[in-house]
């Protein structure tokens, strides 16, 4: 096309085909409609115009079959239409269990990135190709959203929680990464570049960037300095619950209630202890909220997830 | 209705000239004040879903809150509610009636019992002042969960406060039902000012039924 | 005019019963009706009475019983809007911590 | 028809011409010009807000105006254009001077508080203006938190309680519909005989005072959570900002029903009118406009999509959001099919139904892309999105209002406008409106985000011809406004009925006398009888 501009941003992730497919489908739904929604009006005002003041055409009071075939048609292509969408939301909120998880913690106006490695960039993000990436993210002021168009998928950055986002990238090459909830002054500015890379780039610029200490030992050393470890012991004979293979696992609290400890929740839990208190344990732990930063609480959350992982991997 | 014989209006009359006659304006104003109320249920209703939402996510912290609030004062404060909602609902026998004594005995104790509600929320508030259970900076709580008790307060002083409001709006539109009365100016053909300015009041009085066990009972045993 | 003129008997009646009503939810609050367990009993408890409270109101001393079906209609209105509004906001704070499997009919999304 | 009578009779205008008599007034016709006045002047000053960022997006690197002002631009804009003027326009204007003459009544049930209302408006609007000159307010006009309750540094407290208090406006009018569609119906005038405008109006007015008090509460929590810190929707303590969008939601997206149901209303006169027939099944018409207004209440989680709000949520409401398509699809085919076989006029006022009918219909299938999930993650929030409500607003609400006007112009003002000029403006508007707007669609396809002050150099071309179409239309908007003026001087009188419309509102003289009707009428017909009497067929 000469257009100047495509209509359509490149496809770079598994996801978005899909999701131009299912586009493509509501713009030829929609052209049909209103192109013979069109043809008719011009059609009718043209065939029917008055030609004498005394015209008084006959009424058509009105015609239920018609009635009741407008009505059937569209919404059985709006429940295709749902079915369809809701078939791509699941899977675009879904992310496989094996990814490759990256954090990012957003503010205004920038998004502070760490990889897997311990790398951390800012406003740039790394990411082999053809494999999946988990983003965790929060924020540490107002709510952001991180969009990537060639990977057609988009989420709320929100504080105060985690939300997540996957894609899996299938082209190299540098990508806009925007942030598309209106965020302050400087929110057209808090654009970043996503740099998808071959799996042997992206492992010599991992290795280039140094020894950074990876999340997860980044969390056992506050682990220790923030003194959590002195009742948190391993054997759980402690005052308090053994983490390892907590993480991912129901929890009773002294509610009866049961959770699941996920992100939120160990989240929930550091910040403010009493609000959820583990049954048969004492709620004497202090909170940490204003203590730990976005940052050090991804790391400890990091840390706690591989103990589960470690324990996994030692029953295997 | 005879929506055709039209009555000839003086200067007067209570009679609106848009309006056929009295029975005409008297269902149009009671309709209007329904429509009003739905509109409040809706203002209300805001903040009663904030709360159940919070109520069901910060329990514990919520119970922790209900238990500083004075159910000895809560229970008294409803019950005197109740009686000013008896006491407005023979006002508007009244009125119906025409007896002018009974509506402007009504009306004097409806008031009265009113602001015996807004003077009983005004000491548990000092109390509140006292306590350091006031948001902001001078909150005060040695709990595990002070910050989410803290929202409980913001959730208690906006519910209350909200509804004080219009108990006062409410105790103004009884003075100037009671101006009017007092000059005889209602009839048991023209008393839609005093049956509406009931329903606002049994209105305020169902706010206060609402609020009162979600504020001071239901978060008790979570 | 067709305004019914309530005896001030059931005024009284109805005067009763909320008081009574009153006295009930406060003494039910002191005690733990779910046996330490089912902790949403006492909400459920305290909530069905405040609606039997409010629907005495709305009945008697608002008249509503002796109203026009038009009456009726908008304060069903009014409840029910309120329901959805409360109903829905729930729908999703309850449900947010559901993480949704990839969907077993799979996307074939891996290379 | 006659045209001899002219303004000699004594009417609504010229009955006392101090101004006294204008701003104490409790006539309905008088108070639908009061806010015509108002609405016209905040569509002004709202459309200035949208010239300048029209200009400043000409270039990607924001070289017009800093990013603050920027931002200030675009929130002023929404705020004015919908709490200001779209949400009170055709309903304030158009439906508080036909309403009354619709059902044969002499005024609306409330005419104090229809007068209040106008004030309440005017003072809402004046606490918006102060703030928008005192440093304006950025936080866009959805006031999301945490950003407008903790980080923004304008002045979002007073704007909040401008919008508060304007919020008591719209229910009052809405309560004041109410009562007078339900009590004060002439003798004979049946719900099946309501005009289709009536109707619609009807079905807003549930909106406006079912959904108004949920936003008032919402603005107010705003308010005073950056002024006491209660924590409601602050993270920060304990609070949760998602349901600030629930709230929120939960009327402004039945708001955009409040701008287009009354549009929707105008359109059914218009198109009745012009094809000289009887509005095809008028019963379905009528229905979809309430089945708009409930299920409107039930859809507002699609703009939330991408909020962090649960998946299963998010279906649900994915799914009632295609259920309130319906409704307006029907209205649309029954247009369509209301024109087969009639006498089919090309004035004004049914060029712009025509232009309303497609704008309308491209605006609302493009809504089927928001409604649907997995496309709606990648539109949301970008430039699609706009497009998409500009085309519901301006092509729906805006073409519908600007329709409307022409229409009954003659039965307020007593006076015509030249049809040459009306007919060339509606072209003008509807090639303009489009050259604005379709471009900002492949805008978002292409992923450019919304409020952007500055944007990647590859969007350009785009947003220049958008720009160039901004121009346009702002031509089209300024012609109407010289010879309606006009015409109020040198326009030829109109007589009562100058378009042989039907309907009780062209039976009496134009302007009409201060009670509407010489004696009130008794209506034995249904709307819309265009048709031949037996004794025309015989």
């Amino acid at each position: 096309m000469s257009l100047g501009f495509p209509l359509f941003p490149e496809q770079a992730s598994t996801i978005a085909g899909q999701v131009d497919m299912l586009l493509l489908f509501l713009i030829g739904v929609s052209a049909i409609f209103a192109g013979s929604i069109f043809l008719m009006v011009i059609l009718f005002a043209i065939k029917y115009r008055r030609r004498s003041e005394k015209e008084r055409p006959r009424p058509i009071l009105g015609n239920l079959s018609l009635e009741i075939i407008w009505t059937v048609i569209p919404l059985g292509l709006a429940l295709i239409m749902f079915a369809w969408g809701a078939w791509l939301y699941f899977a675009i909120n879904s992310p496989p269990a094996d990814a490759m998880e990256v954090f990012v913690v957003a503010k205004q106006w920038m998004w502070k990135i760490q990889q897997p490695s311990g790398m951390r960039e800012i406003n740039e993000l790394h990411v082999p190709v053809d494999r999946p990436v988990k983003l965790t993210m929060t924020s540490e002021d107002t709510i952001h959203s991180f969009f990537v168009p060639e990977f057609r998928v988009k989420k709320d950055v929100v504080p105060g929680r985690y939300t997540t986002v996957w894609f899996q990238a299938t082209k190299p090459g540098e990508y806009h990464l925007f942030c598309t909830q209106y965020c302050g002054t400087n929110h057209a500015n808090m654009i970043g570049r996503i740099v998808v890379m071959t799996p042997e780039a992206y492992g010599a610029w991992v290795r280039g960037g140094g020894a950074a200490e990876s999340p997860a030992v980044a969390g056992a050393r506050l682990f220790q300095r923030s003194g959590c470890a002195g009742c948190h012991l391993p054997d759980g004979k402690g005052p308090a619950p053994s983490l390892v293979g907590v993480f991912g696992k129901p929890v009773t609290l002294t509610t009866k209630q049961t959770v699941i400890a996920d992100e939120a929740y160990l989240r929930e839990h550091i910040l403010t202890p009493g609000s959820k208190v583990v049954a048969g344990y004492p709620p004497i732990m202090p909170p940490f909220k204003g203590l730990l930063s976005e940052d050090q609480l991804v790391q400890i959350i990091a840390y706690i997830k591989s103990l589960a992982a470690e324990q996994k991997a030692k029953a295997e | 209705m005879h929506p055709r014989r039209r009555k000839l209006a003086s200067i007067d009359s209570p009679l609106q000239h848009h309006f056929v006659g009295l029975e005409q304006q008297h269902e149009a104003s009671t309709l209007g004040m329904w429509v009003f109320l739905v509109t409040e249920i809706m203002f209300f209703g805001g903040l009663f879903t904030l709360f159940t939402v919070y109520v069901t996510i910060h329990a514990e912290a919520f119970a922790e809150g209900s238990k500083h609030l004075d159910l000895l004062l809560g229970s008294v404060n409803t019950a005197v509610l109740i009686g000013s909602s008896f006491t407005m609902a023979m006002a508007v026998k009244s009125a119906q009636l025409g007896q002018r004594k009974p509506l402007l005995g009504f009306l004097v104790l409806t008031m009265f019992l009113g602001c015996v509600f807004i003077g009983i929320k005004g000491i548990e508030y000092t109390h509140k002042f006292e306590q350091h259970l006031v948001p902001g900076r001078n909150f005060h709580l040695d709990s595990p969960v002070a910050q989410n008790v803290q929202l409980f307060f913001s959730f208690y002083f906006a519910m209350t406060g909200l509804h004080a409001l219009h108990m006062v709006i409410g105790v103004g539109v009884l003075t100037w039902l009671l101006v009017h009365s007092w000059h005889g100016r209602f009839s048991p053909t023209y008393f839609w000012p005093v049956e509406v300015s009931g329903l606002y009041w049994h209105f305020v009085d169902i706010v206060w039924i609402f609020l009162f066990p979600l504020l001071y009972l239901v978060a008790r045993h979570a | 005019m067709t305004h019914t003129i309530v005896p001030t008997r059931i005024y009284v009646q109805v005067f009763a019963a909320l008081l009574v009503l009153t006295a009930l939810t406060v003494a039910a609050s002191f005690f733990d009706l779910g046996g330490g367990r089912l902790h949403y009993v006492n909400a459920v408890v305290a909530l069905t009475i405040a609606v039997s409270k409010a629907t005495l109101v709305v009945l008697y001393f608002m008249h509503v019983r002796w109203s026009s079906r038009m009456i009726w209609v908008f304060v069903g209105a009014g409840v029910f809007w309120l329901l959805i509004l409360i109903g829905l906001t729930l729908s999703d704070v309850l449900t947010r911590q559901w993480i949704p499997a990839l969907p077993p009919w799979g996307l074939g999304l891996k290379p | 028809m006659s045209t001899a009578l002219g303004d000699r009779h004594e009417n609504y205008l010229n009955v006392d011409s101090s101004v006294k008599s204008w701003l104490l007034t409790t006539d309905h016709k008088r108070i639908a010009i009061l806010y015509l006045l108002a609405a016209t002047l905040f569509f002004l000053v709202g459309s200035v807000f949208a010239g300048l960022i029209r200009l400043n997006l000409m270039t990607p690197y924001g070289d017009l105006v800093q990013a603050e002002t920027y931002n200030k631009l675009f929130t002023m804009h929404g705020i004015t254009m919908i709490f200001f003027f779209l949400i009170p326009s055709i309903p304030a204007v158009l439906g508080n001077f036909l309403i009354p003459m619709m059902i044969g009544a002499k005024d609306v049930a409330f005419p104090r508080l229809n007068l209040l209302s106008w004030y309440v408006y005017i003072l809402g609007g004046t606490f918006t203006l102060v703030a928008a000159t005192l440093g304006g307010v950025d936080t866009g006009w959805t006031f999301y938190a945490p950003y407008s309750t903790v980080y923004a540094n304008t002045n979002v407290i007073v704007t909040a309680l401008g919008i508060f208090i304007t919020g008591f406006s719209s229910i009052l009018t809405g309560l004041n519909f109410i009562v007078t569609i339900h009590k004060l119906r002439a003798p004979g005038m049946k719900w099946s005989r309501l005009p289709l405008f009536v109707w619609a109006h009807y079905a807003t007015s549930l909106i406006m005072v079912l959904g108004t008090p949920v936003i008032a509460i919402t603005l107010l929590l705003v308010a005073l959570e950056r002024g006491l810190h209660l924590g409601i929707f602050d993270p920060a303590l304990g609070g949760d900002p998602i349901l600030f969008q629930d709230l929120f939601w939960f009327y402004s997206h039945p708001a955009v029903y409040i701008m287009i149901l009354p549009s929707m209303g105008v359109v059914s006169e218009l198109i009745a009118c012009f094809s000289r027939k009887r509005i095809f099944g008028y019963e379905f018409v009528a229905a979809s406009s309430l089945a708009i207004a409930i299920l409107g209440f039930l859809v507002w989680g699609h703009h939330m999509f991408v909020s962090g709000q649960s998946v299963y949520a998010g279906m649900v409401f994915s799914l009632l959001s295609f259920l309130v398509a319906i409704p307006s699809a029907i209205k649309v085919f029954n247009w369509t099919a209301t024109m087969y076989k009639g006498s089919i006029a090309y004035d004004a006022p049914m060029l712009y139904a025509m232009g309303f009918i497609g704008l309308f219909t491209i605006g609302g299938l493009t809504g089927l892309f928001l409604a649907t999930l997995g496309a709606d993650v990648h539109v949301h929030d970008t430039y699609f999105v706009i497009a998409h409500f500009h085309y519901i607003m301006v092509g729906g609400a805006m073409m519908g209002y600007l329709g409307g006007i022409h229409f009954w112009w003659p039965k307020m003002s007593g006076r015509l406008y030249p049809e040459a000029w009306s007919r060339a403006a509606g072209l003008i508007l509807f090639v303009g409106f489009n050259l604005t707007f379709f471009p900002q669609f492949i805008l978002g396809f292409l992923g450019m985000p919304r409020r952007y002050h500055v944007y990647p150099p590859e969007f350009q071309v785009l947003n220049v011809m958008s720009s160039a179409g901004a121009t346009i239309l702002g031509v089209g908007y300024l012609i109407p406004l010289i010879y309606l003026l006009w015409s109020l001087r040198y326009g030829p009188p109109a007589g009562p009925n100058p378009w042989g419309a039907k309907g009780l509102e062209w039976e009496t003289p134009s302007p009409p006398p201060t009670q509407n009707f010489e004696k009130t009428p008794i209506v034995t017909e249904e709307a819309y009888a265009y048709a031949p009497t037996e004794a025309e067929v015989g």
